[in-house]
């Protein structure tokens, strides 16, 4: 029943937003906060059970929906390790995303519709964490697709969000085909949409390897286009265009992570699939290594994060893609409370200096300081300094990279880690230090806003203890890969960790050498790789120039003659030329006045009782 | 007695009913058809449905017959004396009506559509009308909501459709 | 409390006993022609007299006065000589006559008057069927009136309808008075 | 036919020639009445020369409408501005025909039990309803055979608002028949009889408050008077759809008004004032306490008719069918979950 | 007593009247007065019919049968008023878009 109440809350709070409290809109704030705080308070419980009890069976609650023979779907919930933990990061980063947008949203004409949609996606966003099987987790998936689409193009009257919005969609579709297919091939396989049936299906065996093999690629596609992963990563910088508590809610904390709890909850079927683990892992390396070299060439504060965020997905994918699973949703776990931050902090600089370019900005520390303080600790969670979270999580991927004996993913990741702490010395030291570039008085924001940075900060900080390898339980108890019966890979290796640690401070290191001085503009502008960077490696122009002008208009073109020339003239003329000879004799017998249709309905009556009642 | 009345109301039910159709003032049409509803509410009570009869002048004379009167007054189509009131198919549809007529009066009279009158209890007369309320709640409550529904959807229709366009 | 008075239509209630009270109160019309007259005040001015003083003496000396002050110039006065002692000094009029068609009933002839011959009477019925009365002449004005000049108004008084030859007249009964409030 | 149903018979029609008669000569006192109301509560003295206190005004009124000349306007529809006035006044006189007046008396001469109306049906009060419902043609075809503009906006006004506040009236009367579970006039003013805690007289104005002031209103409406009394507003309408009529067939719109008024008094004592039923331990006298409450309501009547302004035509029309239709349908509503 | 054919023979008299009103008027308005009789005529041969075989289930057709046909004439005058008001015309034979 909880879980039932956890869905439909929000539902229930964006449709009274919808029809009812339109006009006030601090009502309406307070019904989508209350709403996702109450879902908050109630997912409490499942936590603590599972806190006392580790190894809990999954709860399902199920009825049935669609029930043909040889073909039956089921709408339910299920609650296991794996989705409470989600849930504890989607209801905790959303109440706190959401108080923070009262502030960061307000006096906005749309401030209800915000809350509409944001509730909305949050319904959506819990469909996908609580189903019990694909068909469902589809829907919500596109349900999220669309309240993504919705918030990004919060500012539909700016070209650049109605663009960016429309880019986001059609993406996410490419990569929602693959994985509607996916869900068929294995329906065909298994027979069932259920997860845990399709667990216990797939490890009795019987599956033939080939199937096992596309049904995970075809999975991956889905995970590609919500979590951004190369080649589909081209929507996520321009999603920035929404509001920042929606890039930090969907595009850093929630919805991107989605692909990765896609990858988690299929893990079995991947571990069964060596191949396609393989392909997940390069291609996670790949665009962990490209989004964190983007990073590095970008002036605007919430692109740089959401470059690494980027990056970071790559890195979960690529954790997923080593057979890593508890590493990775260790990783999305403290991403999520260190990626939030960093955005939300972001915007409250941008909330501060009215500017999104960082070459607008610093020499504000002083006058921002809970801001600057709590980005400054993202930062460093994000960098993967010891002690911060995010050095205890990344150090798992590594190290499950290492052991896994995937030497060259390895190094990707080492180096990602060294860009990383680069590129992130560099985004808080042109923002918040040197010369002032300035124009207006910055000032520090709200409670409202600041408040959730703090508690965002202390979790982005101490949320790295939970997967502390030397604790008994730790994070590893609770989440576990299909491979590990009972327990997590929290190994510790501390040639992995020493490594990486002296990479993370070299990284910074050169930060500071080049950027810790009075700059106008960035010094490595001249550069050519930097150039390359800075325009991201021009996949929008060869996606633009030459899969859709050259292969997409072409196909185009072909239908176009088959359509006009066949179908249209043809078939279609041919029908409606052929119907119009006809009815221009049948036309003679409609004449439109109804007394003469009366007429002949009583004489055939008429005609009728005479033929068989009275004769 | 009773045949006296029958009759009485039957020629008066037939003979307005021929004026309505033959009238050429709408208003007077009205007003025949108005006395020919109230003849058929007087046959109902022959018949031993005075609750009918009582909802018969109370929708058909009450409600009906004022709602045309008023739409030909709203009109003003009274005074519009009508040139040709009769089409140009009148043979042919005098024709088939007679046809009808007599096919269906054959029908009546030889065939077996005459049933004898059953014994009925002289409660079942008085307590006609809970009867009948009682079984529309039960067995016809279904029709009766569709109906009500229809209903429902007519007036807002019938309002809809009146309403003048707002410019 | 506008709830509540709507629910309870204290309104409508107030109003009702409002009227329920003028129902059952006294009324306030007369039965003018048949039973009742109202009997001006002093200060009433209606169709003009004129006095004698104690002696039945015509207090009217024909000065002109009042003629030379009307300001709708309807009082035609000639005087002529006299010995009789009609009058109070040798001096009386001739003619008096007013136009009462012409006249407003402001009253100045009579703050004009000198002799305070002239007043302004109590007689307020003064439709007629013919133009011969348009015009009060002498005899007419020096006529004694119905209500004496005295007689202190401003109440009801029972009359009596009289019809004759000359139109109907409605004599009251000054003994006998009310006021209705 | 035996002599017994013969008796039947004849006093059947003795009754009904009775009831015509009272009927008929009822307005006669009524309009003194009226007008005598109407002069104190404008503390004036009303009709007073013909008679003792005017008494024999009405008298004198119809002595010269009997003979006023009949005109008839030259383009008017004759045969239905001449029926228009029956049309009124028929279904006035034809509800009685439901409407009990008391129990059974006995006569104590020939010692025969009477009953004192017409007749009983099981559908009285529906029955009084679609009669009442058939006055508005007489209204509707005055008003439209005149072939007056004033006249047609009269009858199509009255004819509109009758429509609209017969469905609250009906609706209001639901309440009553719920409550007392018969369409029989008899036996709702049986079901009243009796007491509650020993004091309360056991009227249906008791359990239907709400319904009585639908009732009330809409009786009000139903038979044109102040302040619904739109058909004739002289201001806007001179007098609505009588106003081409003169002599008798005036006199007839007249007579079925004031018929009308009597009716709905009736209706109001009968469903909601438990007909004869005495109150608080008077002695049961025949007809008395009926005639007393139909004399309080006609009272009434005329004294509203003194006291409250005309209304607007909207206003008329959103009164009724934005406050009295949700509301008598919220009564019926109500009524029902109590019995339940 | 009256047979149930008499009652069937005036049902049918009624019902022909009304499909000749249907059938020779040319005013929708009439034509709409027609429709009503003929209303009328079902409900006098199931009114009588209900008697005669002592069942209750034609008299609460009847019931259903005058609410639809109050129904119908709201709808139905209502179209005529708003057709009136755009054509300027009552006569059916005017009113025949309907063809082609």
């Amino acid at each position: 029943m909880t879980t039932w109440l956890i869905l439909f809350i929000p539902l229930i709070s964006a449709v009274l937003i919808t029809l009812v409290t339109r006009k006030q809109k601090d009502l309406s704030s307070y019904i989508s906060i209350g709403a996702v705080v109450f879902c908050f308070i109630l997912s409490i419980n499942p936590i603590l059970n599972l806190l006392q009890h580790p190894h809990m069976e999954p709860i399902q609650k199920s009825f049935s929906w669609i029930n043909i023979p040889g073909f039956h779907v089921e709408m339910g919930t299920l609650l296991d390790q794996l989705s409470i933990l989600m849930l504890f990061v989607v209801t905790f980063v959303g109440s706190l995303i959401h108080i923070y947008s009262r502030g960061y949203m307000h006096g906005d004409p749309g401030f209800s519709r915000f809350f509409a949609c944001l509730s909305l996606f949050i319904f959506s966003m819990f469909g996908i964490v609580l189903s019990n099987n694909f068909i469902q987790i589809f829907i919500f998936w596109e349900l999220v697709g669309l309240s993504s689409y919705l918030l990004i193009g919060y500012y539909f009257e700016k070209p650049s969000a109605s663009d960016a919005s429309k880019k986001a969609f059609l993406v996410n579709r490419i990569g929602d085909f693959g994985f509607i297919l996916g869900i068929f091939v294995i329906f065909q396989a298994t027979g069932t949409f259920n997860f845990i049936e399709i667990n216990h299906i797939l490890e009795k065996g019987g599956i033939p390897d080939s199937t096992l093999y596309i049904a995970a690629l075809l999975i991956f596609c889905g995970a590609v286009g919500k979590s951004a992963q190369f080649p589909l990563h081209v929507w996520l910088p321009d999603a920035m265009e929404g509001p920042t508590p929606v890039s930090a809610l969907i595009h850093a904390a929630t919805m991107v992570a989605a692909g990765v709890y896609l990858l988690a909850r299929t893990a079995l079927l991947y571990h069964l699939s060596p191949d396609a683990m393989e392909v997940v892992a390069y291609i996670g390396g790949f665009t962990a290594l490209m989004a964190a070299v983007i990073a590095v060439a970008q002036n605007d504060i919430k692109r740089v994060v959401a470059y690494s965020t980027l990056s970071s997905l790559g890195y979960m994918v690529m954790a997923m893609g080593v057979g890593g699973m508890t590493a990775g949703m260790f990783y999305l776990t403290t991403h999520a409370f260190f990626k939030a931050l960093l955005f939300l902090a972001a915007g409250s600089v941008i909330h501060a200096f009215h500017t999104q370019n960082i070459w607008e900005m610093g020499s504000a520390f002083k006058k921002v300081k809970t801001t600057g303080t709590t980005f400054i600790l993202g930062s460093l969670a994000m960098a993967g300094v010891f002690p911060f979270s995010g050095f205890w999580s990344k150090d798992e991927i590594l190290t499950a990279t290492f052991t896994s004996h995937h030497y060259f993913l390895f190094a990707i990741g080492i180096l990602v880690a060294f860009i990383s702490a680069f590129f992130m010395t560099r985004l808080v030291f042109v923002t918040f230090f040197g010369n002032e570039r300035y124009h207006g008085h910055p000032h520090e924001s709200p409670p409202v806003m600041t408040v959730p940075l703090i508690i965002l900060a202390v979790f982005a900080v101490f949320s790295g203890l939970a997967g502390l390898p030397w604790f008994e339980p730790n994070f590893g108890t609770y989440i576990a890969g299909p491979s590990h019966g009972g327990h997590g890979e929290h190994g510790f290796n501390f040639f992995v960790a020493g490594l990486s640690t002296v990479f993370v401070i070299a990284g910074i290191a050169l930060g500071y050498v080049i950027y810790c001085r009075d700059l106008d503009k960035d010094p490595l502008e001249e550069n050519a790789l930097y150039k390359l960077a800075h325009n991201k490696f021009y996949f929008d122009e060869f996606y633009d120039n030459f899969i859709v002008s050259k292969i997409y208009n072409g196909i185009a073109k072909i239908c176009n003659f088959v359509e006009v020339n066949i179908v249209i003239h043809f078939f279609v003329n041919g029908f409606a030329y052929l119907t119009r000879e006809l009815s221009k004799i049948l036309r003679l017998t409609t004449t439109g006045k109804l007394q003469h249709y009366t007429l002949i309905m009583v004489a055939g009556v008429v005609v009728l009782f005479l033929l068989f009642g009275v004769l | 007695m009773e045949q006296i009345f029958f009759y009485i109301f039957a020629i008066a039910t037939v003979a307005s009913a021929i004026a309505v159709i033959s009238l050429r003032n709408p208003v007077h049409s009205a007003i025949s058809l108005m006395v020919c509803f109230l003849q058929v509410a007087a046959l109902f009570i022959l018949l031993r449905s005075p609750f009918l009869a009582a909802v018969q002048v109370f929708i058909y004379v009450g409600a009906v017959v004022v709602l045309f009167l008023f739409a030909v007054m709203v009109l003003d189509l009274g005074k519009e004396r009508f040139g040709e009131y009769l089409h140009h198919q009148r043979p042919i549809a005098l024709v088939v009506v007679i046809g009808f007529v007599f096919v269906m009066g054959f029908t009546i009279l030889h065939g077996s559509l005459d049933a004898q009158l059953g014994n009925y209890t002289e409660k079942a007369l008085v307590k006609n009308t809970e009867i009948m309320g009682k079984l529309l709640f039960t067995k016809y409550v279904f029709p009766f909501e569709v109906v009500s529904l229809l209903l429902l959807i007519a007036l807002i229709g019938a309002i809809v459709l009146a309403m003048k366009e707002k410019r | 409390m506008s709830i509540f008075k709507k629910i309870f239509f204290i309104d409508f209630i107030k109003g009702l006993s409002l009227t329920l009270g003028y129902e059952v109160s006294k009324s306030v019309t007369m039965r003018y022609p048949d039973e009742e007259k109202w009997a001006p005040y002093q200060r009433f001015r209606g169709l003009h007299t004129l006095n004698r003083d104690a002696q039945g003496r015509e207090l009217c000396v024909a000065c002109e006065l009042c003629a030379k002050a009307c300001p709708t110039k309807c009082i035609t006065v000639v005087p002529m000589e006299d010995d009789k002692g009609i009058g109070i000094s040798d001096r009386i009029a001739k003619v008096y006559e007013i136009n009462l068609v012409r006249c407003m009933f402001c009253g100045l002839c009579e703050d004009a008057c000198p002799t305070t011959a002239i007043r302004m009477g109590r007689d307020y019925e003064l439709a007629c069927f013919s133009l011969d009365c348009a015009a009060a002449d002498k005899k007419r004005l020096l006529a004694p009136r119905e209500i004496p000049q005295e007689f202190e108004g401003g109440y009801v008084v029972m009359a009596r309808l009289e019809r004759n030859k000359e139109g109907i007249n409605i004599k009251p009964d000054l003994t006998r008075k009310k006021r209705w409030w | 036919m035996d002599i017994n149903t013969l008796i039947e018979v004849a006093l059947i029609i003795v009754k009904v020639i009775f009831v015509s008669l009272i009927l008929f000569t009822l307005p006669i006192p009524l309009t003194w009445i009226e007008r005598k109301v109407a002069g104190h509560i404008q503390v004036r003295l009303g009709p007073f020369r013909v008679g003792p206190h005017g008494i024999l005004q009405p008298v004198a009124d119809m002595i010269k409408l009997m003979f006023k000349e009949d005109i008839a306007p030259e383009k008017a529809d004759k045969w239905l501005f001449r029926f228009a006035p029956l049309f009124a006044m028929i279904p006035a006189f034809a509800v009685y025909a439901a409407i009990p007046f008391g129990d059974k008396i006995t006569i104590p001469i020939i010692n025969k039990e009477v009953t004192l109306y017409i007749s009983d049906m099981n559908v009285g009060i529906l029955y009084i309803l679609a009669v009442g419902g058939i006055s508005v043609y007489g209204i509707i075809l005055g008003g439209w055979a005149s072939n007056s503009k004033y006249a047609l906006l009269g009858g199509i006004r009255s004819s509109a608002q009758m429509i609209s506040y017969e469905i609250a009236l009906t609706f209001s009367c639901i309440g009553v028949v719920m409550t007392s579970n018969s369409l029989s006039l008899l036996d709702i003013v049986k079901f009243q009889s009796g007491t509650i805690l020993g004091f309360i007289p056991n009227w249906n104005i008791i359990y239907q408050p709400i319904g009585f002031v639908i009732f009330f209103i809409a009786a009000l409406a139903e038979i044109n008077r102040i302040p619904f009394d739109l058909p004739e507003d002289e201001g806007s309408l001179a007098a609505g759809y009588h106003v081409e009529y003169s002599a008798m067939k005036f006199s007839f719109f007249m007579l079925t008004e004031y018929v009308a008024m009597v009716t709905a008094s009736v209706l109001a004592v009968i469903l909601f004032f438990g007909g004869w039923d005495a109150p608080l331990f008077m002695p049961e006298i025949p007809i008395f306490w009926f005639v007393a409450k139909v004399g309080f309501f006609i009272y009434l009547f005329m004294w509203i008719r003194f006291t409250l302004p005309r209304y607007r035509y909207d206003q008329l029309m959103s009164i009724g069918w934005k406050i009295l239709l949700p509301l008598s349908l919220l009564n019926i509503l109500i009524t029902g979950l109590f019995l339940l | 007593m009256i047979p149930l054919s008499h009652y069937l023979l005036l049902s049918l008299v009624l019902f022909s009247i009304g499909v000749a009103g249907v059938l020779l008027r040319r005013s929708i308005i009439i034509v709409l007065m027609s429709l009503e009789l003929i209303f009328n005529s079902i409900n006098l041969s199931l009114v009588a019919f209900a008697h005669f075989l002592q069942s209750m289930t034609g008299r609460v057709f009847v019931v259903f049968t005058i609410t639809v046909a109050a129904a119908e004439v709201a709808v139905g005058l209502a179209i005529l008023v708003a057709v009136y008001r755009r054509r300027k015309t009552v006569y059916v034979e005017e009113l025949s878009e309907m063809k082609h």
